[in-house]
Order: C-alpha cells, then structure tokens, then sequence
C-alpha cells in the first residue's frame, strides 16, 4: 500500500464513531476480522454490508452479524464481550480450542484492539496497567496480538496527564511483542512498518505539534 | 457405559474434596449452573476449578468461591465489574490464581484430553505471564512451553445427549464444553434434553459418547437461556 | 483381577477364530475398544451384542459396526483396514487429529494387535521386520501402543523357525516400549504385571514344555 | 473470499513446481482424485506430497507419483499391497520418504493449522522413528518433540461446500480433510454439491470458510462413492 501524509489541520479530533468509522474504511474487502471487546466492537457498526468482511468471535463463532435487539436476544449467542448478538447465512460454531487455532494459527486478517500503550516497534500494552493492587485479567488479548496478520489498535493518543500513549518502549506490561501495524487516535493515524512509525493523517494538530509531545521518531509519506 | 442422572445433587455427588473441577461455559451461555450450585451444596472443598472467569455477581461459580470451597482457580479472566466475591478472596489472600491467555488455557485443556504432554505457543511470549516458563526460538520467534491441564471432574452443559452420552451443544455456548469433557476423568454433563439413542446424526455430534460420564438433564425453562428450539 | 493357572493339555492349539474368541470373552463389558487391522478385525465377530463394547477405529468412527455387505457397501465408510463397515445407533464421527487424540489421550480402554514379537516388560515390536530392503510403513500402530489402557496382542508363539516371539527383548524395531498386557497365543495366554510374565493357560503344551521353548521366566498364578 | 472453478484442471493450476501439496483421504474415502488427476495434467513437478499413504495401483496419487511429479513423501503407511509405484521409485532412489506414525502426521497438521511450533508426544518414544529428535522426559515418560507440517497448497475431498467455502463431510470420508484444509495456505476442494449459503445449519459444519480457498463441483456419479444422499 502506498500512502500520502496529510495534516487535517481544521478537523476536529476525531470522536469515538469517527475513529471507529475510519477503522471499517480501512479494512480490506473480504477480510476475516475480530474486533476486541470495548470500543472496537463500534467498529462494526460502520462495515458495510457489500465489504464481504467475516467477523469472527472468540467464543466460538465465525460469522457473527449484529447486535442482538429485542425477541432476537440468545443468551446462548453472544460475542466475546458477552453481548447477545445475531447470526448471518454462513455463520459456524466450533469450540474455544478450534476458535483459538483459528486466530493463533494466522487465519485472520485484521484485529483490532484497545492499547494503554503502542511502542514505536509495535510493542502492544493493553492488558493491565501493572498496578500493585491490580487482579490480573488477560482474555483473548495475547492470542489476538500474535494471531492476526495484521492488528489494528485504537486509543487516544495522550494519557489523562497528557503523556503519549505511543512510546519508544512500553511500561505497561506487554500483551505482545512486535504486532502492531497500524494506532487510530483521536488525532492522527500511524503506520508501523518495520520498526519505523509513519504519520498518515492528523486531525486538527499538526506534525510538528505531534513531533513535540510524542517521543518517538515520526516518519512520513511524501 | 453412561450414568443418567435423576437430579444435578446426585449427578455432582461423586466429586471430593481436593478436586479439579473444569467448569464450561463462556459468560452465562454453556453455564452448568445447576450443577455448580449442586457442588456448592455437595460442599466438598479445597477445590481447584478450571473455567474462563471467576464468577460474577453471587450467582453459580461467584456462589461456590463464596461458600470458601475454592482454594485454587485458573482462568483467563478473572476481574469483571461484577466479580467482587473473587477480588475479595484474591485481595484477602484467600485464594490461589492462575492467570492463562484464554486460547492457551483451551489449548491446555485440548492438550490434557490429547495426550499432548507440551507444546510451544507464541502466545505470551515477551510478555509477564511468559515469566517462569520456559521459551524456545522456532525459525526466529520466540514460544513459550505450556503444559497440559487435566481435570478430576467436569462440569458441562451441554444442548442434547443420547441415551449413550453423545453431546451437541448450541451455539456459542459450546466454547470450552467439548475440550473439558474429553480432559476429565468424569464428565458430568447437563443438558435440555435427552433423546434416544440413533436420534442424533452421527455426522453432528460434536462430543463423541466416551467422553461423557453422567449425564442429567435439567428442565429448559429452568435455565438461563431463551426457550431452546 | 485375580487368575489361577490352567494347563489344558488336552486341547487343541487355538486357531484364529478360538484365539479371537478368547480375546472377545476377555474385554470386559461396554469398553471402548480398537482392533488392529489382519488378525484381531476378527475378534468383533465374537462379541455379543449385549456386551455394550463400543468399537473405534482410528480413521475417525466411533461406533463402528459389523462388515458391510451387499447394497449396505458404502466407501465412505470404512474401517482403518479399509474394510467397508457399518454405523451403529450412536455412532458418531470425526477427523483424524481428534480420532488420535482420543487414542494419545487415554480414552480407550483395550486395543488389541497383531505382533511380531512382545518383551517379557511388554515391549511390542509389530511394524517392521526390520530387513535392509524393507519399505518402513507404521500406520497408527504406535499411537494405538501408547495410547490404549491396555494393549492385547495376539499371535503365534513360535516363528516358523520355532524359536519364540515372547522374548527377553525385542529384536525387531519397537513400536512402543512397555505397553502390552496380555499376549494371546495359539498355545497360552500371558499376563503381564510389573514386569513379570505370568502364564494364565495353556493350550495343548504343559507349562514345563513352555519354559523349555520360551526363553522368559514364566511365573504362574496359584 | 471464495473462488469457485469451473473444473478441476482451473482448480489446481495455481499449485506452482516445488510446493508441498497437502492430500487428503484415507484408502479411497476422502481422496480427492480428480484434483490428484488435474494435477497430474498441470505437471508441477518438485513437489512434496503429505497423505495417509503413498498411492495404490495406477490410479489417483499412484498415477502422480508415476509421472516423476513427486519428490518427496510424508505419509505413515506407504506399503501396500498395490503400492508397485512407490515401492520402485523409492527402491530405485527417485523418491525420498519420511514415515510418520499416523496420529503423529495428523497431529502434526492439526499443529500447522493452530500455530502451535511443536509439542510432546509419546508416540514413537523409544522406537526406530524417534531416532534424530528431540526427547523428553514428563512426570516419569518419555515424550517425542514433533514439528509442525504446513502445505502451500491442499487438496481435499469435502461432500457439501456453500457458497462461503464452508464445508461439511461424510461418515469416515472427512478423515485429513479438516485438518489439511485449515494447514495449507490455499486449500482447493472438490464437493459433490454446492448448496446456497445458509442452507447448511451453522452446527454442523466441520471446516469453516476461513479455511477454504478454491471449491470446484465434481459429480457425485463421477466419485468412486456410493451415490451420496
């Protein structure tokens, strides 16, 4: 794929429909996909229906349509964020040891995910923030980071105290090593290819306001 | 040869203290509930269980980590908004837990039933929950050596059984049924429904019958799921 | 289980289908059981329906029934000798690394097999004579080794050279060490416990005729 | 997304010289033997083949190791009584083979599939076919090192295909089928009956479409079967 750096400079930062919006524009035709529990979940929503995109579940289901409304509920039918959801012609079961197969084998084309943290080398922290007092609690994460041909993660850029989420080396202990290729924020787009991190898009800062409060070299496309 | 059960009280009557207990289900879809609050009320302790999460509100798995028969739990999952029994007990020192990257602990599990005595997976690897465990460099990337699980005991639900104990399941609440059922070496099994023998398409059962010890069949409107079809 | 040694010195040496008879008789009511291709295929013609027995066979059929004849022929459904069979109510299916995995993993409660020759520890070397021209060709023979509760073998118990195939250790390749539990001849039966070979009967030949030819300790039961 | 030949012959012709070329079946249920035809046709030479067996007669994947297409084998039984092709190249040097004992080969497929890059096995230990690997001992055993295999390609025999690619089997026929399918990567089936997709019920399916590249349809009074319901 070959790419064009733009600064949106009068955009407005993206909200959480946007970023999830441009997520499903990105995601090849036809592709075998998860979306992680939380805010990419949304992502869905925005897939049109002649993508030929496949969702697959976790839990055991590969063909998962939307969510479930009303007299369609199916305690028995539900995603990997245990909300009830539908299925679509096409859709099969299998349990968790062939669900798992399916992402660790490499079968999926794109997951996509929530992160505390990215590494400029696509280091992913997404799973615990390390806390003396947290209860580790891991799901599917690290399956999903190494699984998919490509992983997709989606966050705000900068933490509360306005630190970078993007970082030259995660602190936040690791889901996977190496996964990530693509960071949707709020503000910009980052392609990782090869230990370097290209900026394809910003939503109303610029690059340079960018290079100043992220740590991490910002390569872009001419 | 398939022991049918007349009630989930005497289905779970078997199981002693100091077990391992595999636990299906995902969430509530593929809960054995009525058997777990039949093990709560067995009151065998000291159990180890084997299940995705650690219970939620103070229903079915939260119940029995309440009643202070768990003393060890391995899942993937453990924290939830509603898995304030757990974090309690875990908080206070008085459970053991054992954090698995849901598809390794499946695979685990497969292993156990498989006769697999090891196998390197890259998940993890890299990362805390690799710490401790042995790793390994194939073609260049680095996996991790997990090991089997097997349990005493399973507790399954499950959609049918024949009268020999050939299981199909219904939709995602499949998940961790099959793989549990052949890693114990009991499986009790609860379903909707029993049918008889030669009723069930050979080529849809997704449990073959020597994996399935006891079977009860616990009343579909009495579950927690829709009406099943 | 407890046995008593009888000499039958006045019977006949078992043929095949007294030999498959024997070994029919002996599997213990509603096993899940395999028999090896040749010799033991022969043994499911003597177990009583009523014995609950329930056959595999390793290419992926639980349940599997008697012989398929005539219209009943179908070539989708075979034995692993590739014998047409039939389907019995609450056969079920499935493919090959879950058939194993329910060998590897324990599951089966007797497999019997043929032999070339069995150690006096329960070695068991079927697979290969191990001649310099001999194309190697091992089928599911050392999965079914490890993997069955108990193996049972049966066979001659002399080569056409007279020596004997219940040996001190194998001299033809292994197929798995340690595994065998009974050894079915055409002139006794051996059961092997801890190490030690006891002779549970004989068959035209007296136990001191046996210890001549059988370079084995033979222990008997009281 | 699923293409659909048109024959056999446009089913293959994307399997390039040199490839490893998974093939399902076990005797002749499951064997795919027009893909085997049409690839004998295509004449890729150089290749690897992975199957149960190593051909029969004159016929299917005899006929394919007869026109010097096939350098190298990996199957757990290649003699036979019918298997005069085999026996001759391989006496004769022309074909190198590697004997893997039959849940080893299945398992080690069902690996290529699951990302898994090795596990431990007992099978073999101690015998003539673990000699070169690696051992180990586990709670008392010794257990096998076994890697994975993975095809470029598979050939598979499936009964009913939709329009997705997801497949469904019959009786002993789906043997390797599965698991070579979800190893390979491009997998090109030939079923019997193409039917619309959702008109297979999502139970029941055995291999998923994520699994399956290429279906072309052969008639089923083609197939060496009995006539199919």
């Amino acid at each position: 794929m070959s790419f064009h750096t733009v600064e949106n400079l009068d955009a407005a930062p993206l909200d959480r429909d946007a970023m999830a919006k441009l997520v499903a524009q990105d995601i090849p035709a036809n592709s075998f996909v998860n979306l992680g529990i939380g805010q990419p979940t949304k992502v869905s929503d925005f897939l049109s229906s002649d993508s030929g995109v496949i969702l697959h579940t976790e839990n055991g289901m590969l063909g998962m349509g939307p969510q479930a409304v009303g007299d369609a509920i199916d305690l028995d039918l539900i995603n990997a964020g245990k909300i009830p959801v539908t299925e679509l012609p096409g859709t099969s079961y299998f349990h968790h040891a062939d669900s798992f197969a399916m992402m660790r084998g490499g079968h999926l084309d794109v997951c996509v995910m929530g992160a505390f943290q990215v590494s400029a080398k696509g280091d992913l922290a997404n799973w615990s923030t390390g806390g003396d007092d947290a209860i580790p609690a891991v799901g599917g994460a690290m399956d999903l980071a190494v699984g998919a041909k490509d992983v997709y993660t989606m966050m705000t850029l900068f933490a509360k105290d306005g630190s970078s989420k993007l970082v030259p080396e995660c602190t936040y202990p690791l889901t996977g090593l190496g996964c990530v290729s693509r960071i949707y924020t709020d503000v910009a787009t980052f392609i990782l290819e090869n230990g370097a991190v290209y900026v394809r898009e910003t939503f109303s800062v610029s690059l340079e306001e960018l290079r100043s409060r992220v740590p991490v070299e910002l390569l872009t496309y001419p | 040869m398939l022991n049918i059960a007349q009630s989930a009280d005497e289905a779970v009557s078997v199981i002693t203290e100091g077990s391992t207990v595999l636990i299906g289900g995902f969430g509530t879809a593929g809960q054995p509930i009525e058997l777990i609050d039949a093990l709560r009320r067995h009151g065998a302790g000291n159990l180890t269980v084997v299940n995705n999460n650690a219970g939620n509100g103070d229903v079915g798995l939260a119940a029995l980590l309440g009643a202070g028969l768990v003393t060890r739990i391995i899942c993937s999952f453990p924290r939830q908004v509603d898995s304030y029994i757990f974090d309690e007990l875990y908080r206070s020192g008085k459970i053991e837990l054992e954090v698995v990257p849901q598809g390794t602990l499946a695979e685990r599990i497969r292993a156990g039933g498989a006769g697999i005595a090891g196998f390197y997976t890259r998940t993890s690897a890299g990362t805390p929950l690799a710490v401790g465990k042995e790793s390994r460099v194939f073609e260049g990337k680095e996996y991790v050596l997990e090991l089997p699980i097997r349990g005493d005991f399973a507790l399954v639900k499950a959609h049918r059984s024949d009268g020999m104990g050939n299981l199909v399941y219904r939709k995602t609440a499949r998940n961790f049924g099959p793989i549990m059922a052949a890693a114990a070496n009991a499986s009790i099994v609860q379903v909707s429904e029993i049918v008889e023998t030669g009723a069930l398409d050979p080529e849809i059962i997704v449990t073959p019958c020597i994996y399935v010890d006891t079977v009860v069949q616990i009343d579909a409107d009495a579950t927690h799921g829709k009406a099943r079809a």
